[in-house]
């Protein structure tokens, strides 16, 4: 059940150039959030900016009962965030949609995650998870340069992690599908993950979705974000249209189109 | 305590603030954060005769104060809306009055889509989209012209005992024309405003930002205009007016009142506020207090547009 | 260095940025603030051939990322703007190319303020005011009609030598038969857009906050608006288009040459921000680099429109 | 010459119900600044509070080199002002308009200040500066009700005050044009300046024009605030207009038709 709530901001700093990482209390989403979901967040201070914008969640601490979410500053709303004080809060929608199916995975299973970019983060929470319940994880990490990498430190305490960077300037010269091409053919996988831009979900989609139980997370311009206005609609293989936001973000790879 | 039902055409409300179309599907997104037995009313996504599939994405871009949308009438079609929605919404809120927005592109669909609602007994009125500016024949020929409007009203009523409220678009160089046809022709009531096309573009790809190129414009940007073109209708019929266009609080709600407006449809101010209509309907009796209004009837319009 | 001059029919501009009609004065009070030799060029308050007094107060509103304005063409008169305005412009600014807003009531006096500008040499262009929203009788009944419209800008054109940028309202069903109208009448560029027409109402006295009762909405809240009008009319026509409506940074400034104007004039934004023209000149060739633009000519006008 | 300024706000204190007072630095506005001059200020945290809201200023002080206004809560936009921090600054346009005409006014002089509602702070920093030039001061001040004044304190420190109010609960029961016909018929004054609302200006203009300078400070809804836009008028006698904001806000009682 989605809820509005004033989250306080414990921590904001930059962890890549334009990428930030903003972390909140919010002890009633740690109890429920899955990862995969995100929240909607209205941009503080700036009622001009009239909609909200949506981050996925990327980690929850249910001890210290803190979220934390990262974004890149794209446009007026994220250059506002960044300005966004510790101590002042964060009016947010959440946890929204529904996050990555990871019940059922059983201890040793080992599974694959593939994220780029802002696309990183979320998969963050998953392999914390995943390691959590004892499976063997892979991490496929896609960044543009070394400059702009993040958080792979954080990946390799919960497995084994893979990089490649657009310029060559950290591991693999080349993008994720290149890399997944090269190093992973010969890889056994049970399950896949993916988050980040659309030609990496498919890279993903094509190369797993015949294989194993694949899963991708998809984005939208979106207006509610709860399923109230069908902005943020995809087709789906049986030629309807499934709402991003309240029947995704995340979608079995073989039931949409990209 | 100030009195802020209003008694319209089929629709005796207990306060005069509700969703608008397009702005709340079928309510059951919003139920999760509040009970809609507390709005005045509800008006539905707009329905068509078979499903439709809308526009491509992006649908919709943020603007200043606003945004705009290119939905493009994406609806699951009257018999699913028969079927589910409208069920759901009799089983959990039987006492809320429901409007149903309805869109066509010929006079034939829309009527069938009107002849169809009787079956639904929630359903109070229906609000007729002429206007929607967002897809190829989404009626905004009729909302343009007096005599395809005035045709369309005249056929829809004559299949249905519900009263036809009219949605004008406020894309037109003279609106009132268009209002006293609707009106002549037999419109209940008269809706105001659906959205202003609008566009944006996305200066790293040079190309609009919504993949219909334009849009429609609502949300506080809008306001002003809205709250002209309802003093202007309300200058020349007595019909009701469902007013709307960027209201987000009780004083744009009451402004709008002023203007001429007899209720109050909130739309894209739930996607920022999802509690923007039960804030505002708990807000209105203090604010009305504050300026001094003891009731919502015709008295408060501006004398102005008597 | 990206290349942000621009050419336009009798405009050689160092940069495309020039104040709007009505939102500057005649440059002095400006002045105060920053050297207008920085500007591409200037547009005037709107000029008439007898002074007007304009409308009673008050004349301005605010609304959610804009404002209203009912000013009513207030000017001293086309004899006294000779006299006085447009000589202490070429005496502080010789080098700055001035566009003066023409207003009026009929076809004659239209013409004769055009006639009269031939006397000063700094004025490199006329804008053909024939959508003021804000007097009974301020062109607006010429800026909705296309026939009106040509006749005007026929007019006109036979008095002056001077190119006529017709300035379009954006108050009407559909903008472009009014755009190739004044097109084939020798407009020698357009100008858009205009006001939007709204309104205000005071909630303690019940009364409109303008004496006029409806206002011009300018500012942020209108640029999608402008954005799809200059995008529409840049599909129907090759004419070079003075684009404006809500630009108050260079990124506005840029969306709204892809949108398809060749030059922009900058409003309301200067009440708020006294140093919005110079900071948006100086903004421009750094958002260009960003955003890969090498120059400010047609080729980036979005290809849809093409 | 009037300056667009970063000023930083020292404090803001309410100094009655829905009226506020705020102190900002302004070492080059104290230099230059005239009381009955105006300052145009952005609304901060709020670019949909699309124009500035002009304030009078109410007093200057040259030692500290700070300046206050004092301003009722009246819409959106001061609602939001109240909500402004010490340590910020406000983006602030003056000195703007034209000041009460005082350089001529000789020690010992006998002159007359009218006040009502937020039309009083101007006119507190005018009494100090006459009460500096050794002007002989008399103020009368008119509240809605004792609950509702403020200043008088300060105003007695320059000199006589006389104090109406709305509802008789401070001095005497009645506006100021009902105090001045009944308490200062028979006093002498040599010059004569208002701020307050149309009644008020009404009164000080019918009873004092023709027996002495008498000046006004008048209001209008603004754009520009500084002569550009033509919002801002008044007729005046000579079936002129006026621009409050660069030919005002003081004008001479005889000009202007109210
Ligand atoms: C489910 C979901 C999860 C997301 N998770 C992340 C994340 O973890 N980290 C991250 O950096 N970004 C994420 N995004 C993208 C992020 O929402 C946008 O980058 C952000 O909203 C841009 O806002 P802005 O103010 O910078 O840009 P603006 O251009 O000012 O945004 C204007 C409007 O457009 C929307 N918008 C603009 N770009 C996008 C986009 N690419 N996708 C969706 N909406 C957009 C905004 O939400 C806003 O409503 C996610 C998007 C979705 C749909
Ligand atoms: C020269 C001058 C000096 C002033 N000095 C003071 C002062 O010292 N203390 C004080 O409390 N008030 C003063 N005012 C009035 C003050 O400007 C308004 O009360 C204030 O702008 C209202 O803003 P708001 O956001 O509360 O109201 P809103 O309704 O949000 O204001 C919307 C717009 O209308 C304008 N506006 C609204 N009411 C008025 C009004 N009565 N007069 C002028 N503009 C208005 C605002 O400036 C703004 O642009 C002065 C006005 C002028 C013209
Ligand atoms: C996302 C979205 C979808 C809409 N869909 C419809 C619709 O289906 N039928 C209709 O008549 N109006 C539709 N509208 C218009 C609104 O009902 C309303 O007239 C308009 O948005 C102005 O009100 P607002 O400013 O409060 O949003 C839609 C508006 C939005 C923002
Ligand atoms: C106070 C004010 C006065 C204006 N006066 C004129 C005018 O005299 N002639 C004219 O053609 N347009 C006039 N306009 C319209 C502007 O030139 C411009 O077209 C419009 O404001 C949209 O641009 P903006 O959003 O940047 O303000 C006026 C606008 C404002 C706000
Ligand atoms: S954003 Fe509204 S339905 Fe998904
Ligand atoms: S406010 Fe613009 S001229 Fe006075």
């Amino acid at each position: 059940m989605p809820q509005q709530q004033l989250l306080p901001i414990v921590a904001q700093h930059q962890v890549a150039p334009e990428i930030y990482e903003m972390i909140l209390t919010a002890p009633d989403l740690v109890q429920t959030a899955q990862p995969g979901q995100f929240i909607d967040v209205l941009v503080p201070d700036h009622p001009e900016h009239f909609l909200r914008r949506p981050f996925a969640i990327a980690t929850c601490d249910a001890k210290q009962g803190q979220i934390s979410f990262t974004y890149r500053v794209k446009g007026p709303g994220t250059e506002a965030m960044v300005a966004c004080q510790v101590g002042t809060s964060l009016d947010v929608l959440g946890p929204l949609g529904h996050g990555f199916p990871i019940a059922d995975v059983t201890p040793g299973t080992p599974v694959l995650l593939v994220g780029g970019g802002t696309g990183i983060p979320p998969l963050l929470g998953l392999a914390q998870r995943l390691q959590q319940q004892g499976a063997q994880v892979t991490t496929v990490l896609g960044y543009r340069s070394q400059a702009e990498s993040f958080y792979q430190d954080r990946f390799a305490k919960t497995g084994e992690v893979c990089i490649a960077s657009d310029d060559g300037t950290l591991g693999f010269h080349g993008h994720v599908g290149l890399l997944m091409a090269a190093q992973l053919t010969e890889r056994h996988f049970e399950r896949a993950f993916a988050c980040g831009p659309k030609g990496l979900l498919m890279a993903v989609k094509n190369r797993y979705q015949a294989q194993m139980p694949t899963y991708l997370s998809l984005e939208s311009r979106m207006a509610c974000g709860i399923g109230a206005c069908y902005a943020c609609v995809t087709p789906t293989t049986d030629h309807e249209l499934k709402k991003i936001c309240s029947d995704g973000p995340v979608f079995p790879a073989q039931e949409v189109v990209l | 305590m100030p009195d802020v039902t209003v008694h319209l055409p089929g629709l005796d409300l207990k306060n005069p603030i509700m969703p608008a179309s397009g702005c709340f599907g079928f309510g059951q997104e919003y139920s999760q954060f509040y009970d809609l037995n507390q709005l005045g009313a509800l008006i539905t996504k707009a329905t068509t005769l078979k499903p439709r599939q809308g526009n491509p994405t992006p649908r919709v871009a943020e603007t200043e104060s606003g945004m705009l949308n290119a939905i493009g009438l994406q609806n699951p079609g009257v018999d699913h809306v028969l079927a589910k929605e409208l069920p759901w919404l009799a089983e959990h809120y039987p006492e809320l009055p429901i409007i149903v927005n309805v869109a066509g592109t010929h006079v034939d669909d829309y009527a069938a889509v009107c002849a169809a609602l009787k079956a639904a007994p929630n359903v109070k009125a229906i609000e007729l989209n002429i206007s929607c500016p967002n897809v190829a024949h989404g009626g905004m020929e009729f909302g343009t012209d007096p005599d395809s409007a005035a045709q369309l009203t005249q056929a829809c009523s004559a299949v249905t005992d519900l009263p036809i409220y009219v949605k004008l678009s406020p894309n037109v160089t003279d609106i009132r024309p268009i209002a006293e046809a609707v009106s002549r022709a037999g419109a209940a009531g008269l809706s105001l405003i659906n959205t202003l096309v609008g566009e944006r573009f996305d200066l790293m790809t040079r190309q609009p930002i919504l993949a219909n190129v334009t849009g429609g414009l609502s949300g506080p940007a809008v306001k002003p205009v809205a709250l002209r073109l309802i003093q202007q209708v309300r200058s020349v019929t007595d019909l009701p007016i469902i007013g709307m266009g960027g209201v987000s609080t009780a004083d744009d709600a009451l402004e709008m009142l002023v203007a001429g407006a007899d209720a109050i449809a909130v739309g894209s101010a739930n996607f920022r506020e999802p509690l923007a209509c039960p804030n505002i309907i708990a807000d209105l009796p203090k604010r009305m207090t504050h300026f001094h209004f003891e009731n919502l009837t015709k008295e408060i319009h501006w004398e102005g547009t008597k």
